[in-house]
C-alpha cells in the first residue's frame, strides 16, 4: 500500500543535504511555513533557495535566511528593508533576480523536461547583459534554463496517502509547479482526506509529484 | 487654473476607458485601485500575478480570508465566474497575450513607448522586479498610471529616452497621468486628453518629451 | 454582462477565412464533433489542421479532410489506412510529423508566450534531420517553436456565460492547451450552467482563454 | 526442448518486476496488458499519454465509460485515487522524469540501448510516432516487450545496432522477449532469465547481438 504520510517534522525534512537546492512554494499565501521551521532545525548549509521573494524582516524566509545557511537566493524580487537585501549588502548571499514570469515558466520547465525555452520578458533589460538571446518572428528572446529542485516545500489544503493534493483559493500559486519540479516534494497538508474523497477531476497536485506528507492541522 | 487629478483621480480616469469584457491586469499601486471606480455591473475581469481571475471588491473588515491574495498580498474576494489557476498558468495568460490590458506604475515612459518601473539605477544594490517585466510584453495593451513629474524636482517622467533601467522597450501604448492622457504613437506623444483648466503649452512646459496635439 | 453563447452553429463557426489554422481537441474523447461538420458546412480551405492524429476512413477528421480543404496537417501519427494516408500519397496533403508530447508542449507554448523551447525527444532520430540541435547539460536537444491557431474548437462538458469550463474525465486531453493557443477559441458545450456552478477552484479552462460557446446536448 | 512465451506470457513476467508504488507508462500492444498481471493490492499507477492517472482494470462490457479512454482508444477504469490531467501536464510527467518505469514495444533494440519501434523504413510514407519518442527519452527505465525474432524470417530482433529509424538512442534498459530477459549493460546484453529448458547457446544463436551471461 502506497503511503505517503510521515509522522513527524524531522521524518520529513530527513535527508536534505548540504548543497541542496530548495524550492519554497508561496506567495502571501501558501506557504508551508512549518516546513521552513523544520529545515531550519535539520541544519542542511551551502543551500540554493528558490522562492518568489526575499522575504522580509520576519516570517519563515527571513528566519531561514537569518540562519546563514543559504548561500544563493533565487527570486523575482528583494525588499530593501529585509533580511535578505542586508546579507547581501554584506556579502553573505548571493541573489540571482528573475522576472517572475520566467521565474514561474522556469520552473515549470523544470518539471516538464524543458531543457531551455526562449522568451521576451527582460531581453531588452539589464537583466539580459552578457546573455544569450536570439530573434525570433521579428522579437528579441533571451534563453532560460530550467530550475530543478532537490528540494520542493509545499503547502496543501487536503492531501491523500498517494499525495494527490487540492490547494485553497490563491494559495495555490508556486504549490503545483514546485512539486512538479523537485526530486523530493515535502507536503504539509491542512486536511488528511480518504483516497478518493479527491475527485480525480478537481486534483491540483498530483500524487506522482509528491513524495512526503505530513499532517499540520490549521 | 487647472487642479491635478490625485491618484485616486487618476485611477478613476483609467476606469472610465476600460470597456466591458476586457479582461485585466492591474499593478501595484495607483493601478490596483483602478477596479474600485469600475462598476461592478460593467463586467471587467481582473487578474493577479498569483493565480486569481475575477477579483471582486475589497472584503469587509473582519470577513478577510487569509487563502485569498493579490499580486500586493493584499486581502481581496473573488468574483462570482471567477477561476485560480497555479503560477505558470497565471503567467501563461500575461505571457502568451491574453490579457486586453495591463496597467502599470512607472518611473518614466519615453516617446518610443520604453517603460522603467523596477529601478533607480543601474547598480541598485537589490532589484525588485516582480512580475513588471512580464506583463510589459506579453499584455495586449500597456497602460501607465503615474505623476506627470517628479515629486522633489519636478521632473518630467514622461521623456524622449528614459534615463531609468528599461522594464521593456516599444510597449506602453498610452499614460495616464495626473495632468493628462497621452498616448504613444509612431511620431511619439499625443495629447488624448487634458484636466480643465491646464493649456497645451502649460503641460508641455512641463514634459521634457515632444507632444503633439490629438487630431 | 459577458455572454460568450452563440445559438447557432453557423455563429459558432463564422468568420474563419481560407489560409487559417485550426487546432482540434479530442483524442478517442473530446473531440467537437458537431463543430468539425460546422467547420465543413463553413467552407473555409487551405487550411492547416493541428491536431492528435490523422483519422481513419470515417469519422469527423476524416470527413473534414475528404473535402480537400486542408492542405497541411500536423499531427503525431497517420494510420496507413486512412484519408489522410491517401491524400498525402497522392500529393493532395501535406504532413508535418511531430512527437505526440513535442506537439503538446508545442501547443502550449504557443498559448503560453513560450517563443521556443528545447526538448531531448526525437532530437537522435530522423525527425531532427536538418534542424537545429543543441546540447544542454550533455543532452542533445531539438529546437521547437510554438504552434498558435487563428481557431481552436474545443469540446466541453459544462460551461458558462463567461466561458469557463470543465471537461469530462480523459475528454480533457488537448482542450485546455488548445484553447490557450488559438485567438479563437470556439467551444461545443454538453452542458450550460450559471456563472458561479463551476466553483473556482474547479474550473479547468478559464473563460479568458474562450471566445463562443455552443450548447450542444449530447 | 522450451516453449516461448505467449504474448500474456511476456506481459505477465514484466508484471513480476515492477513493485509498488511504482509509476508506470504502458505502451499499445504486449505492455498494454502487463497490467492486467499486477494485482490491485500491489499499487502500481498506471498512467496514459491522454491524460489518466491510475488506470483501473477493464470495465465490464456494457458498463463503458465513453469519456474515459487510454492512449490506444480503449475504454478504460479509473481507480480510487487516480487524477486527470490535459495533454501537456500528462506529457509533462512523460518527459520531465516522472515515470518510474516505461514498456514500449519495439521492432528492434541495439545493444547500446537504441530502441526502433515507430517505422520499418526512413522513407514510409506516413509516419506513427505518437507519443513513444516522448515516453523513450523521459522516463527513468524504459523496458522493452518484443518477440525475441520476426515472425517471418525469424530475424534477430535484438540487434548491434538497429536497421530501423531509431525512436530513441541508449535510453533501454532490459528487453523482456518470448525468449528472455536481456538487461542493456555498459558491456551490452546481459541474459538475466530464459524461458525454461532453453540454454545460452540456444538464444545466442537467435540473437544477432553478442549475449553475456549473467553475473
Amino acid at each position: 500500500m502506497i503511503d505517503k504520510f510521515v509522522s513527524t517534522r524531522a521524518e520529513a525534512l530527513a535527508g536534505i543535504e548540504n548543497g541542496a537546492t530548495v524550492l519554497l512554494a508561496g506567495f502571501g499565501a501558501g506557504t508551508p511555513e512549518h516546513l521552513v521551521a523544520g529545515l531550519i532545525a535539520q541544519g542542511a548549509k551551502d543551500l540554493t533557495l528558490v522562492c518568489n521573494a526575499g522575504g522580509r524582516d520576519d516570517g519563515p524566509i527571513a528566519d531561514l535566511l537569518a540562519t546563514e545557511r543559504v548561500r544563493k537566493l533565487v527570486c523575482s524580487f528583494v525588499r530593501p528593508a529585509s533580511v535578505a537585501a542586508r546579507l547581501f549588502t554584506a556579502g553573505k548571499l548571493e541573489l540571482e533576480i528573475v522576472p517572475q514570469g520566467t521565474l514561474a515558466e522556469r520552473i515549470r520547465a523544470g518539471g516538464a523536461g524543458v531543457q531551455g525555452f526562449y522568451t521576451p520578458t527582460a531581453a531588452d533589460t539589464l537583466l539580459a547583459e552578457g546573455r544569450e538571446t536570439r530573434v525570433i518572428g521579428g522579437r528579441l528572446c533571451l534563453l532560460e534554463y530550467p530550475i530543478v529542485g532537490d528540494v520542493a516545500l509545499i503547502d496543501a489544503w487536503q492531501a491523500d496517502r498517494w499525495g494527490n493534493l487540492t490547494h485553497r483559493d490563491s494559495a495555490r500559486n508556486f504549490n503545483p509547479i514546485m512539486a512538479m519540479a523537485a526530486k523530493l516534494a515535502i507536503v504539509q497538508t491542512a486536511h488528511v482526506v480518504k483516497l478518493g474523497d479527491i475527485p480525480p477531476e478537481h486534483v491540483h497536485t498530483a500524487g506522482v509529484f509528491v513524495q512526503r506528507v505530513l499532517h499540520v492541522p490549521v | 487654473m487647472f487642479k491635478p487629478l490625485d491618484r485616486n483621480g487618476i485611477a478613476a480616469r483609467i476606469a472610465q476607458d476600460i470597456p466591458e469584457g476586457w479582461f485585466v491586469n492591474l499593478g501595484i499601486g495607483i493601478p490596483t485601485t483602478v477596479s474600485d471606480f469600475v462598476p461592478t455591473e460593467r463586467e471587467v475581469i481582473f487578474h493577479a500575478e498569483n493565480g486569481v481571475i475575477g477579483i471582486g471588491p475589497a472584503p469587509a473588515p473582519g470577513s478577510e480570508n487569509p487563502y485569498l491574495v493579490n499580486a500586493g498580498v493584499q486581502h481581496i474576494t473573488l468574483r462570482t465566474g471567477g477561476a485560480y489557476v497555479h503560477h505558470a498558468d497565471s503567467f501563461a495568460i500575461a505571457r502568451g497575450g491574453h490579457l486586453d490590458l495591463c496597467v502599470l506604475g512607472a518611473f518614466e515612459v519615453s516617446e518610443t513607448g520604453d517603460i522603467a518601473n523596477w529601478a533607480r539605477a543601474a547598480d541598485e544594490p537589490v532589484k525588485q522586479v516582480g512580475g513588471a517585466m512580464d506583463l510589459a510584453v506579453g499584455a495586449q495593451r500597456l497602460w501607465v498610471a503615474m505623476e506627470h513629474n517628479t515629486k522633489g524636482r519636478g521632473e518630467s517622467r514622461i521623456r524622449r529616452v528614459c534615463s531609468y533601467p528599461l522594464t521593456a522597450k516599444g510597449v506602453v501604448k498610452r499614460v495616464y497621468t495626473d495632468l493628462a492622457v497621452l498616448d504613444v504613437t509612431p511620431t511619439g506623444f499625443v495629447v488624448r486628453d487634458m484636466v480643465p483648466g491646464l493649456t497645451f503649452d502649460a503641460l508641455q512646459e512641463r514634459t521634457e518629451a515632444k507632444l503633439l496635439p490629438a487630431g
